[in-house]
C-alpha cells in the first residue's frame, strides 16, 4: 500500500493517492468490542441488501419454470438447470432470429469499445483544456455541458436525429460513436477536468518553460500521470454504454444492435409466457461484462474518484 | 532597449489556439447539441407537430394543454417526491456506509466490492429484479407470509400510495454504491491530523464528521451532487421497467410523459412542451448554481 | 552593463484586481537578482510573467534586447526553478532532463552531453536512473536546478527554490547556488519571501509590496539605507524599531524629539533639509545601539532591560526607553537581568529618519 | 469490418449456385416477436424469399411503443427499411405526407385491392388523397370477451352469456376468492376494455358519433354515462389483478384464478398455448355477447421511399405477397387473426376464430379507434382510463367529464 506513496513526488498527488488506499478514520479499539458489532452489524444487513437481487436472479436463472411457478423466489433451486442460461445465450428468439443474445454480443463490443476510447480521449482532452489551458468563454461552454447533462436522452433524439442525418452518418457505427461521446462528455470532463486541476500547476509550467506544447504534454506529461481517472472514466463508459438500450437502437441499423437490444426482446416478450428464468440468465449475461469490470477493477476505481473527484 | 522591431500582441483569436482547436469538440457538443438542441425543442414546442416536427405555430397551446393534464401533475409530483428521497437518503446511506467503510475495517474490498456492483447493472435489469423481489405472489410478502405472519401486506408496487417508494427501494440499490464510493474517496482525502486534533479536542466524532469533515469534503459532494441529481431528472428506464409508470399513473415521471407523448403518441410538440417545462425548471435550478461553481472561479 | 532582462511599463489584473502596475526593471547581464516580498505581493507573478508563463494586460518584455512579450516561453531563452521541484513523476532524472531538449529535437550526442555536465556541476550522476520518488528533497531541487541548466539558457528563473526544504539542507543549497552562480555568470532572477536568502544571494534586491517595487538597490544598501519605512520593516530581524516623533531645534542643529527624550542627528546625513516642528519616524536597528551597563551619564538615554532572549552568538534585549519599546543585540556573553538600568548610545550614522506621513527616507 | 467482409464473400459462394444473382435484401421491421407472432412472420417471410429476394428480418420487441419511434427515426433519419409494419390507422399518416413514403397505388390496383380487401375501410385506411400507400395483413379485433369454465364452476355459477351475467355472477366468483375480470396494468388494457364496453353498451351508432365525429355532446350524454357504469363495474371487479402483461393476466383467466378477460383475439393464442380447448375449457363472446360486431384493428405493411430501383421493385413484390391468398391463411392461421380478404378458406380455423369469421361475413364491422382518432388522443386515452381503473376514488361522472376534454380536443 505504502508503495504508491513513493511513487508519487508531488505532495499533492501524493496525497491524492494514497487517500485512495488508506482508511482515515478514528481506529477501531478492541476486537469484539460493541462497536465492532454495530459496525460489522450494520455492514452486514447493507450488505444483505445489496447482494438479495443478485442472489434472486442467480438463483432464479437456475430453476426450471414449473419450480418458479411454485416456490418462492428466495429459496434454492431443488433442481440446477442450466436450460435458461443455453437458452437465453444461443436460442431465444428476436422475430425470426433464434440465437439469443449471442447475436449482439459481439455488436456491443464493436461499439463499447470504439465509443469508450473516443469518448474518453474527447472528455480527457477536454478537461486538461479547461483545467490548463483555459481560454477566454471555456467557462461558459463548460457550464452549457455541465447542464447538459441533466437534459433527459429522449428529449435530445429528435434533433440529433436531424443532425446526423445532415452530416449523412444517420444509422452508422460512427454517428452511434459520436452519440455516446456527446452524451458522456459532461461528466467525464466534469471528471478529468477536476482531475487535471489536482495535478501540481508547477508541472504543467515545468513543461511549458521545456517548450512542450498542448499536445506534447498531454501525452507526454498528462497522460502518464492519469491512470487512476482513466480507469474511473473507463468503468463509467463500459457500463454505461454497454447498458445503453436506447441509442444502440435508434442510431444505429439491426446488423449494428446491441445485446441489449436482445435482452430487451427477450424480457419484453409481451405475448408468450413470462419466462422469469430465461429473463434473469440474459439479464446477467448481459450484465456479465461490465459485473466482471467492476469485480477486477473496484479498487482502481475508488483511488481514481478519490484522485479525481475530490478535488473541486 | 533600443533598435528593436517592435512586435504586437498577437491576435486574440489565435491565442492558446491548440486549446481552442481540441476543445472543438466541446463547444461543438455544448453549442449544436445542448444548446441547438435545446433551443430547437423550446421553439417547436410552440408547435403543433405531431409525428414530424412542423412549424405550426400556435402559442401556449400545449403548455396549456400540459398543465391540464392529470397525469402531468403526477409526474411532477412523483419527481419531487423521489428526487427529494433519492438525494437525502444516498448522500444519507451513502455517507454512512462511507464513514463505516472508513473505520480500518477488515473486509473492506469485500464490502466495497457488494456496495457498488449494482452500478454496473442498467435500471432495465435493476427494475425488472425489484419488481420480482416486491411481486406480492412471489416475492417478500409472499416469503414473509409462507413463515406464518399471514396478513403481512407490503406490495408497494400495487399501490399507488406508496409505488413511489417501491421505485425509491430500486434506484437508491442502484445508485448508493457510487455515492459511497465518492464520499468515501473524499473521506479519505481528509488529512489525518483534523482526526487527530479532534481526538485530542475530546470533540465527539459524530460531531467531528457533522461540523469539520463534512464541510470539508465540499467538492467532492459537489461532483456527487452533480450525478445524482442529473440521475435523478432523468429517471426513466428504471419507472419502465419496473412498473411502467403504473398501478394507473400513480408512479409516472417526466421523462417517461415526455417520450410516451413524443413517439406513443406522436404529438412532438407536447413532448417538447413537456421537455422545455423539464428544462426551464432544470436550468432556473442549475445554471446560476453551475455558472458560480464552475464559471467564474479563477484557478490558483 | 548591457541589460539581460527588461520590463517595461508591465501591467498585469486579473478582472478588477491589479496584480502588477506600471512595472519597470532592468536586469543587467550576469547579475543576480532577487524578488523579495511576502505573499501576495506580485512576486511570483513577475517571474511567471518573464517565463511566459501568464500574459500581461500591459508592457513588455525583453531578454536579451528581444521583445519577447508574447513569445512561447521555449523561445525566451529561460530556464526555471519551482518550489514544488515539479520533476515529472513518470521519468527518471535522465529523462526529467532531457526532455526539454527531446522537445527540441536535439541530437542524441549533444543532450547526452549537456546532461553529463549538468550531472558533474550538480553531482547527481549516481542519480540518473532513479525515478523522482527514490530521491530526498535536496536531491530533487539539485535536478530540478539541473534541468534548468541543460537548457543552456541565459536567464535562470527560481520560484522559492528552498522553501519545501528543512532548514539545514537550505542553507546548504543556498551556498550552492552562489556557487553556480559565480561559475555559470548566468543572470538570475530569485523570486523569495526570505530575507535571509536575498541578503546572501543578490547582488541587487527588489523589494516588491502590492504589485509596486519599493527598492531596487544592493543588499546593504537594502539594509542601511532602506528607501521607506516598508524597506526597513521587511529587512532585518528583528526589526528595525521605530520611534515617533518630531525635528526640534537644539543649540542651532536638528536634533530628534520623543516622549521628553532627544536624539542628536549627528552623523546622519539626511537627503533634505531637516525643519524644525516637521513629523518623522527614527528608525534604529539592535545592532546599532550600543548598551553600556554604567546609567550614570551625559546622555540622556536611560533605559532598562525588560526581557532577554540569548541567542548563542547574540543575546537580544528588549529595553523599554522613554515608553518605546525597543529591540537591542548585544554579544552574547553579555547577559542582563531583567530590570537593570541601562545607559544607551545609537550610532547615527547607521540609523534611518523617515517622514511620518510619506514613510519616505529623508 | 473484417469478419463483415469475410461473411459476404461466404454468403457469395454459398448464395450464388441456387438464388439468382440479382436477389435483393430487404429489411422490413415489425414488433411480432412472441413464438406465435414469429411463427407467423416466417410465413411471410417465406413466401418473400420465394420471389427471388430475400426478408432480412428487423424485429424490435415490447410492443409498437418501443419499435415505433425507432422505425420513425429510422425513416426520418433518412436510413429507412424497406418495410415496416404500423397498425390499422393513422399512425403513418404524417411520414406519407411529408413523401417519405412508396406510393401501392399500382400495385393495387393492378391486383385490384379494392375489390377483394374485407372489409373495404382497411383500404380506407391506406388511402391518403386517393392514393394507397400500405398492404393490410390482417384483422385483429379487440371484442371479445374470454370467461374460463373453471372459474365459474369452482364458484358455482353458470357460465354468463353477455356482459350483464358476468356482472351479477361477479359476486359469486369474489366469494370463491377468484378475480372476476383481469384487466393488467399496461394502460393500452384499461383503455381497450372501455372502447369494447362502449361498442357493446351504447352501440354502434354511438361509438361512430363519439370516435368517429367527434360529437362531444354523445360523449357527454347518458348513453356514454352507462358505458361508464359499466366500466366502474369492471373497475370494481378488476381489483386484485395486480399484473403487468396481457397474457399475464389472460394466464389467470387460464389457471382459474380470474373468471374473464375483455381482450382482443390474440388471447386465443395463449389458450392454445395451454391446451386449452374453446367451448370446454373456455368461453368466448364476441362483443361481449350484447352487439356482436368485429372492429378491423389490426396490422399494415408500409413501404420507406428508396432510391434503389432494385430495391424499389422488391418492395411492390413483397406488397403483392403479402395480401396474396395463400399466404394470408398460412400468415393469419398462425398468427390467430382474421384475413384481410373474403375470398380465402380458413377451414382448419378454431370455434372462436370461425364466431369471428361469421360476423365479419355478416359485415358487423366497424372501424377500430386507431383508425378514428390519433394518437395522440389514443394516448390521453390511455392515460385516463389506467388511471380510472387503478384509482377506485375517481368517480365516472369526473372520468366522463375528462373524456369529454379528450374528445373535443380530437383531431
Amino acid at each position: 500500500m505504502s508503495d504508491t506513496v513513493a511513487l508519487n513526488p508531488g505532495p499533492a498527488l501524493a496525497a491524492a493517492t494514497r487517500a485512495g488506499v488508506e482508511p482515515r478514520g478514528a481506529k477501531p479499539r478492541r476486537a469484539l468490542s460493541g462497536r465492532n458489532i454495530m459496525l460489522y452489524g450494520t455492514l452486514a444487513v447493507a450488505a444483505l441488501y445489496y447482494l438479495l437481487p443478485l442472489y434472486v436472479m442467480v438463483v432464479t436463472s437456475m430453476k426450471g419454470m414449473p419450480e418458479i411457478r411454485l416456490g418462492n423466489i428466495f429459496s434454492p433451486p431443488l433442481e440446477v438447470t442450466f436450460e435458461p442460461w443455453v437458452k437465453a445465450w444461443a436460442q431465444a428468439c428476436t422475430g425470426l432470429n433464434c440465437d439469443g443474445l449471442s447475436r449482439g454480443f459481439w455488436n456491443s463490443v464493436r461499439i463499447t469499445v470504439p465509443s469508450t476510447l473516443i469518448s474518453i480521449l474527447v472528455a480527457s482532452v477536454n478537461g486538461y483544456a479547461l483545467a490548463n489551458w483555459k481560454f477566454k468563454g471555456a467557462d461558459l461552454f463548460f457550464t452549457i455541458l455541465i447542464v447538459g447533462a441533466f437534459i433527459p436522452y429522449q428529449v435530445m433524439i429528435y434533433p440529433i436525429v436531424i443532425v446526423l442525418r445532415e452530416m449523412g452518418i444517420y444509422g452508422t457505427l460512427t454517428g452511434l460513436v459520436i452519440v455516446h461521446t456527446i452524451f458522456g462528455m459532461p461528466i467525464l470532463t466534469l471528471l478529468f477536468r477536476n482531475y487535471f486541476s489536482s495535478l501540481p500547476e508547477e508541472l504543467f509550467k515545468a513543461a511549458r518553460i521545456d517548450g512542450a506544447g498542448f499536445w506534447q504534454i498531454y501525452f507526454r506529461i498528462m497522460l502518464p500521470m492519469s491512470l487512476p481517472i482513466f480507469v474511473v472514466a473507463m468503468i463509467l463508459q463500459i457500463t454505461g454504454i454497454w447498458n445503453d438500450f436506447l441509442f444502440g437502437v435508434v442510431f444505429t441499423r439491426p446488423e449494428y444492435y446491441p445485446m441489449t437490444v436482445q435482452l430487451n426482446n427477450i424480457v419484453n416478450s409481451v405475448q408468450g409466457v413470462k419466462e422469469y428464468n430465461v429473463n434473469m440468465a440474459a439479464t446477467l449475461l448481459t450484465g456479465a461484462v461490465p459485473l466482471i469490470v467492476y469485480f477486477v477493477s473496484g479498487r482502481l476505481f475508488v483511488r481514481g474518484i478519490a484522485a479525481g473527484a475530490v478535488k473541486g | 532597449m533600443t533598435g528593436q522591431a517592435h512586435t504586437g500582441r498577437p491576435s486574440k483569436l489565435l491565442r492558446n489556439l491548440s486549446s481552442k482547436i481540441a476543445s472543438i469538440p466541446m463547444m461543438l457538443t455544448a453549442v449544436v447539441i445542448f444548446l441547438g438542441g435545446t433551443i430547437w425543442t423550446v421553439v417547436y414546442s410552440f408547435t403543433n407537430s405531431k409525428l414530424l416536427p412542423r412549424a405550426k405555430f400556435v402559442g401556449f397551446d400545449q403548455y396549456e394543454r400540459l398543465w391540464d393534464a392529470p397525469r402531468w401533475i403526477v409526474s411532477i409530483q412523483n419527481l419531487a417526491i423521489y428526487g427529494a428521497f433519492t438525494l437525502v437518503f444516498s448522500l444519507v446511506i451513502g455517507f454512512l456506509l462511507a464513514a463505516l467503510m472508513d473505520q480500518k475495517i477488515r473486509f473492506e474490498n469485500t464490502f466495497r466490492t457488494i456496495f457498488l456492483y449494482p452500478f454496473a447493472l442498467s435500471f432495465i435489469v435493476t427494475g425488472l429484479v425489484w419488481q420480482w423481489i416486491l411481486n406480492p405472489e412471489f416475492g417478500v410478502q409472499s416469503v414473509v407470509r409462507s413463515l406464518g405472519w399471514t396478513s403481512f401486506t407490503f406490495d408497494p408496487l400495487y399501490n399507488a400510495d406508496i409505488v413511489i417508494y417501491g421505485v425509491l427501494i430500486a434506484g437508491l440499490w442502484q445508485g448508493t454504491g457510487l455515492v459511497m464510493c465518492l464520499l468515501l474517496a473524499g473521506l479519505r482525502g481528509i488529512d489525518e491530523d483534523i482526526w487527530k486534533a479532534s481526538r485530542v479536542d475530546g470533540i465527539p466524532m459524530w460531531k467531528t464528521y457533522l461540523f469539520i469533515v463534512i464541510p470539508m469534503m465540499r467538492p467532492v459532494f459537489i461532483t456527487t451532487l452533480v450525478i445524482i441529481a442529473s440521475g435523478i431528472v432523468k429517471v426513466y428506464d428504471l419507472v419502465v421497467a419496473q412498473t411502467s409508470g403504473g398501478p394507473g399513473i400513480a408512479s409516472e415521471v417526466p421523462a417517461k410523459y415526455v417520450y410516451d407523448y413524443m413517439f406513443q403518441a406522436q404529438n412532438l410538440g407536447q413532448g417538447f412542451a413537456a421537455s422545455t417545462m423539464m428544462l426551464v425548471t432544470v436550468a432556473i435550478i442549475i445554471v446560476p448554481w453551475a455558472y458560480l461553481e464552475f464559471g467564474g472561479r479563477k484557478r490558483v | 552593463m548591457q541589460n539581460s532582462v527588461s520590463i517595461r511599463d508591465l501591467s498585469l489584473s486579473f478582472g478588477a484586481v491589479n496584480v502588477l502596475e506600471n512595472l519597470n526593471l532592468d536586469i543587467g547581464n550576469g547579475e543576480f537578482l532577487v524578488l523579495l516580498g511576502s505573499s501576495g505581493c506580485g512576486k511570483s507573478t513577475l517571474l511567471n510573467c518573464i517565463a511566459g508563463l501568464l500574459e500581461p494586460t500591459g508592457g513588455q518584455i525583453f531578454i536579451k534586447d528581444k521583445n519577447v512579450t508574447w513569445e512561447e516561453p521555449k523561445d525566451r531563452g529561460i530556464g526555471m526553478v519551482f518550489q514544488s521541484y515539479a520533476l515529472y513523476p513518470q521519468m527518471t532524472v535522465e529523462k526529467n532532463l532531457s526532455f526539454g531538449l527531446q522537445v527540441a529535437k536535439m541530437p542524441k550526442p549533444e543532450i547526452e552531453k549537456r546532461i553529463q555536465r549538468a550531472a558533474e556541476i550538480l553531482q547527481i550522476g549516481p542519480l540518473l536512473k532513479r525515478k523522482p520518488s527514490e530521491l530526498s528533497g535536496g536531491q530533487r531541487q539539485r535536478v530540478a536546478i539541473g534541468r534548468a541548466l541543460v537548457r543552456d539558457v541565459d536567464v535562470f528563473l527560481f520560484d522559492e527554490p528552498l522553501s519545501n526544504l528543512d532548514a539545514k539542507l537550505r542553507s546548504e543549497l543556498r551556498v550552492e547556488i552562489k556557487r553556480l552562480h559565480q561559475s555559470l555568470k548566468n543572470t538570475m532572477i530569485y523570486v523569495t519571501h526570505d530575507q535571509i536568502e536575498a541578503l546572501t544571494l543578490a547582488d541587487r534586491i527588489a523589494i516588491m509590496k502590492s504589485g509596486v517595487i519599493q527598492q531596487l538597490a544592493d543588499p546593504n544598501t537594502i539594509y542601511n539605507a532602506p528607501k521607506n519605512m516598508f524597506v526597513a520593516g521587511f529587512i532585518g530581524s528583528p526589526s528595525m524599531t521605530f520611534l515617533r516623533g518630531e525635528i526640534v531645534e537644539k543649540d542651532g542643529k536638528p536634533v530628534f524629539h520623543t516622549n521628553g527624550v532627544d536624539f542628536s542627528l549627528d552623523g546622519y546625513s539626511a537627503a533634505e533639509p531637516l525643519q524644525a516642528g516637521r513629523k518623522v519616524v527614527l528608525g534604529v536597528r539592535p545592532e546599532h545601539v550600543k548598551v553600556n551597563e554604567d546609567s550614570a551619564g551625559a546622555e540622556a538615554h536611560q533605559a532598562t532591560v525588560d526581557i532577554e532572549e540569548p541567542m548563542g552568538a547574540d543575546n537580544l534585549l528588549w529595553l523599554k526607553h522613554a515608553g518605546h519599546s525597543m529591540s537591542v543585540r548585544v554579544a552574547g556573553a553579555r547577559r542582563f537581568a531583567p530590570g537593570t538600568a541601562v545607559r544607551l548610545s545609537f550610532d547615527m550614522g547607521l540609523a534611518s529618519l523617515f517622514d511620518a506621513g510619506t514613510e519616505e527616507r529623508i | 469490418m473484417k469478419i463483415r467482409s469475410m461473411a459476404a464473400i461466404l454468403a457469395a459462394t454459398v448464395v450464388l449456385p441456387f438464388a439468382a444473382a440479382n436477389a435483393t435484401d430487404l429489411e422490413v421491421t415489425h414488433w411480432w416477436t412472441s413464438g406465435g407472432e414469429a411463427a407467423a412472420v416466417a410465413e411471410l417471410a417465406k413466401a418473400f424469399d420465394a420471389t427471388g429476394s430475400k426478408w432480412v428480418d428487423g424485429a424490435i420487441a415490447g410492443s409498437g411503443g418501443t419499435a415505433r419511434p425507432i422505425m420513425v427515426s429510422r425513416i426520418t433519419g433518412g436510413d429507412p427499411m424497406a418495410a415496416t409494419q404500423f397498425n390499422h390507422g393513422r399512425q403513418a399518416e404524417e411520414l406519407v405526407e411529408a413523401g417519405l413514403m412508396r406510393d401501392l397505388t399500382d400495385v393495387a390496383t393492378r391486383e385490384n385491392w379494392k375489390d377483394i380487401i374485407k372489409p373495404a375501410s382497411l383500404l380506407d385506411s391506406c388511402t391518403i388523397d386517393g392514393k394507397i400507400y400500405c398492404a393490410p395483413v390482417n384483422i385483429h379485433s379487440w371484442q371479445w370477451l374470454w370467461l374460463s369454465n373453471g372459474a365459474f364452476e369452482t364458484a358455482g355459477v353458470a357460465v354468463p352469456k353477455n356482459w350483464d351475467e358476468f356482472v351479477a355472477a361477479a359476486p359469486a366468483l369474489e366469494k370463491a376468492g377468484i378475480v372476476p375480470l383481469a384487466v393488467g396494468g399496461q394502460p393500452w388494457q384499461a383503455a381497450g376494455a372501455f372502447d369494447v364496453l362502449m361498442v357493446a353498451i351504447a352501440g354502434k351508432d354511438v361509438y361512430q358519433k363519439v370516435f368517429g365525429d367527434k360529437d362531444e355532446e354523445v360523449a357527454a350524454g347518458p348513453d356514454i354515462a352507462r358505458v361508464f357504469k359499466a366500466a366502474d363495474d369492471a373497475r370494481r371487479m378488476s381489483k386484485g389483478t395486480n399484473v403487468q402483461d396481457w397474457n399475464q393476466a389472460t394466464n389467470m383467466v387460464i389457471t382459474g384464478k380470474a373468471g374473464g378477460q375483455i381482450m382482443g383475439d390474440w388471447a386465443q393464442g395463449e389458450f392454445a398455448l395451454a391446451g386449452k380447448v374453446a367451448g370446454k375449457d373456455y368461453t368466448c363472446l364476441p362483443g361481449l355477447g350484447v352487439t356482436e360486431v368485429i372492429a378491423t384493428g389490426g396490422d399494415a405493411f408500409y413501404f420507406p421511399l428508396l432510391e434503389d430501383e432494385e430495391k424499389s421493385k422488391a418492395q411492390e413484390v413483397l406488397a403483392s405477397t403479402l395480401v396474396s391468398p395463400a399466404v394470408q391463411v398460412a400468415f393469419n392461421l398462425k398468427k390467430g387473426s382474421l384475413p384481410v380478404r373474403g375470398d380465402v378458406d380458413l377451414a382448419a380455423a378454431n370455434d372462436c376464430m370461425k364466431k369471428g369469421l361469421e360476423i365479419l361475413a355478416k359485415g358487423n364491422v366497424i372501424q377500430w379507434v386507431d383508425q378514428l382518432l390519433s394518437a395522440d388522443s389514443q394516448k390521453q386515452k390511455e392515460d385516463l382510463f389506467s388511471e380510472f381503473f387503478a384509482n377506485p376514488s375517481m368517480t365516472p361522472e369526473d372520468a366522463q367529464k375528462r373524456f369529454v376534454d379528450i374528445i373535443a380536443s380530437a383531431e
